[in-house]
């Protein structure tokens, strides 16, 4: 029987080795996947590159991973959301690498990295310092720039329901990067509120089918990254 | 220089811009002024809201202290979802920007060229934290770009002007420009004169413009 | 208000001009826009380019538009379903040209077309004859091919519900190209068997947002294919 | 060349390759023989089976007469779903084929070369109406390769070549054959026998074989 439930965070975590690649999914708060970053921030492993529209904020989540200096390189388009404080310290101190990468290439090379294309060429960038040392190319008379896909080693992201398959349903727009990066972490892990037996699910309405996830955790009350800022707290 | 004349305010910039989008655009909304334009389309006009982050049909602010951490806009903030609204990803999302889909986004601007380069993501400094966003695809993707700014700096320099110094947006892609003081065309001969706001007359505009500003056409005789 | 209701087929399909790049929903008989493709024949444009998995079975829906000697060019993947009858002596007679395309190849030429993508890098048809004559690439390794966006004036598609928005959810494996070839058309006409007031769909199951249908026309019980090639039925 | 040998049926044939999926597997099943192998999936194996036209837990074709016209599998026969299926568009379909995402496809084949080429789309003659679906997509990019066939053409010609003299669907992406005679490995050093059907020799194979064939590895004794 296939099924992809794991018991606990700190599991679903357990195998991410230093220097790996992590998708992290979530726009700010929106789909930030707190429990599985807290439990990565356990772990312990060091020196990876994560792939997030943003930097986090406060002390917790993303933000708390960062400030743990676990992350040797962010691949994001936007390291300056409100309350991030942490980023910009590590960044000036040259403990953080950046890659910035606008939101809409972004996407799609995560699209395109989860969907066996190597490289694609876009208009966005061209003629800003983004497009600087990369190819360029004319179609029908327009200039465009070579990107290329990108995949992670592992992908985090929060759902609001799942089954044991891995089909997973988002929450308005917590939907965001999760279902582009389950396509391009070779493991992927969704946490989730709920999980339902198989058919709970329409198969009309499934966003991520489950051949994109390798695993399941169910975080019934997740925390909202805003709430825990607004409290102060910090992780660990 | 002449003394300070006091043009359109925020809420009239924003009002300004809401005029001239037609009945059924799909509109992607920058943050800043940009954001208030919703406020102000006129009466029997019916516009959808795009936000990048995977929402079509987005509403107005929930009330103060309402809403939820999960419904969200571009900007971060808690925003509402109208009937007839729909939920994306972001490659999806970008599909619509990127592929030419919607109509028109207004946007904030640092500096804007007379051949319609926009700097509007960086000063450019050494200590700076570079961040872009979902502006660049916007610029590149969008068949309208709207530009909403106040007409000169905090210090007084120009924002329109004849070469971008700040690191490009995007190259040959603003339409228009909305400012306190004006609006202007950016046309292949350069800025164009399209009003001016209360108050402000030509050469007071033109004293404030970096650049070779041409007056506002003449209404064409009608056959 | 918007309202992209359209009251009759006939309209929907009135713009189309001779020499049109048209995509055809459908995979086989499943989300065939057989009522569309009919009125298409009725407006009696030329010189077709149409784009759709195959070439139609019998001599209804696709099938009959190719029989009118309309389409001047496929560009499909696979010509030869049971019953497709008509395209093969068009073809042989060199009255329609026909473009192959790997079908993965295919919905990823149309969907980088609805995304503003002029080009693509793919592994698929490396080494075949299909990728003769095109720029190839090496990736980290492995060879590639360049295959390019694709689009149309028109595309007509088949949807279960919609509302005047022109948000669209399909039925089953009818949904196969009509999402893409939605985003690819520059107008694009879905045919919906009911249409709801907004807030009748649910905004987390929409498949295709209205940003991508200029028109929604009303077709309560449309034919099945196979059911009209079974009683032997053409068109017209 | 000796006396016609029996083999496996289809139906065998197909239960063999059945017995190596693993449980689990996320699989796309070809037209013909490989369809056949969702029956003879072993006892306590879950296998979840893909359709590029848009489907993922399909389950067995409805009762004869019964299914739904736009339920249909890539062959265009109806089909059901499983609970736990899912439905998408054709570029997400093809994500999972090309991205990497699917364990195996069983094929079906014209040719197979020693290099682990195939050719099953075409017999490339000037007047075929050539079509070629979704095999070049599926080749390029599951995980692994099964072909089931015939070991040799109606007209006795061996499928099994050094060189394909078909037109190709992919190039050294075939991992195992499964024949009415025999199982048979892709390796680096070119076919090697795995396994015969009963009261098949090697000879029997070999004969019939139009490439040299490395015969079955003595199992390597366990320290």
């Amino acid at each position: 029987m296939i099924d992809k439930r794991i018991a606990s965070c700190a599991e679903a975590v357990a195998d991410v080795f230093d220097g790996a690649t992590v998708m992290i999914g979530g726009f700010g708060e929106a789909g930030s996947p707190i429990e599985l970053i807290h439990a990565l921030i356990d772990q312990g492993a060091r020196d990876l590159t994560v792939v997030n529209n943003n930097t986090g904020s406060g002390e917790v989540g993303l933000a708390a991973l960062i400030k743990a200096e676990r992350v040797a390189r962010m691949i994001c388009s936007y390291p300056r959301t409100t309350n991030s404080t942490v980023f910009p310290v590590l960044y000036r101190a040259g403990k953080t690498q950046l890659e910035l990468v606008p939101q809409g290439t972004l996407a799609e090379r995560i699209r395109a990295g989860g969907a066996g294309i190597p490289a694609f060429y876009t208009p966005t960038s061209v003629g800003t310092p983004l497009a600087e040392g990369k190819e360029h190319r004319t179609f029908d008379g327009r200039e465009y720039v070579l990107e290329h896909g990108l995949t992670a080693d592992f992908a985090f992201i929060k759902g609001r329901v799942a089954d044991r398959y891995g089909n997973v349903v988002y929450n308005k727009t917590a939907r965001n990067f999760a279902p582009i990066m389950a396509t391009a972490g070779k493991r992927t892990v969704v946490q989730v509120a709920e999980i339902v037996e198989p058919g709970g699910l329409d198969p009309e309405a499934v966003v991520t089918p489950g051949i994109f996830v390798q695993g399941v955790v169910h975080v019934p009350h997740p925390a909202h990254e805003s709430e825990l800022v607004a409290r102060g707290e910090s992780y660990p | 220089m002449s003394t300070e004349a006091t043009g359109w305010s925020r809420e009239e910039m924003a009002r300004r811009v809401a005029l001239d989008i037609p009945d059924g655009s799909y509109v992607n909304l920058g943050i800043g002024i940009p954001e208030l334009v919703a406020r102000y389309v006129p009466e029997g006009r019916e516009l959808v809201y795009h936000t990048e982050n995977g929402l079509l049909g987005m509403g107005p602010s929930p009330e103060e202290g309402g809403g939820e951490p999960e419904l969200i806009n571009a900007g971060k903030k808690r925003v509402t979802a109208l009937p007839g609204a729909a939920y994306f990803h972001h490659a999806d999302s970008f599909t619509m920007i990127r592929g030419g889909h919607l109509d028109l986004c207004v946007l904030g601007a640092l500096q804007v060229a007379g051949n319609g380069d926009l700097a509007n993501w960086s000063v450019g400094g050494p200590d700076a934290i570079p961040a872009v966003g979902g502006a660049m695809d916007l610029v590149a993707g969008v068949k309208a770009i709207y530009v909403v700014t106040q007409h000169v700096t905090k210090n007084g320099d120009p924002k329109l002007v004849e070469a971008c110094t700040f690191p490009l947006t995007g190259r040959g892609i603003v339409d228009r420009v909305y400012t306190d003081l004006a609006v202007v065309d950016v046309t292949a001969e350069g800025f164009r004169l399209v009003e001016l706001a209360p108050g402000v007359d030509e050469a007071y505009v033109r004293e404030r413009t970096g650049a070779p500003l041409l007056p506002i056409r003449e209404p064409q005789p009608q056959p």
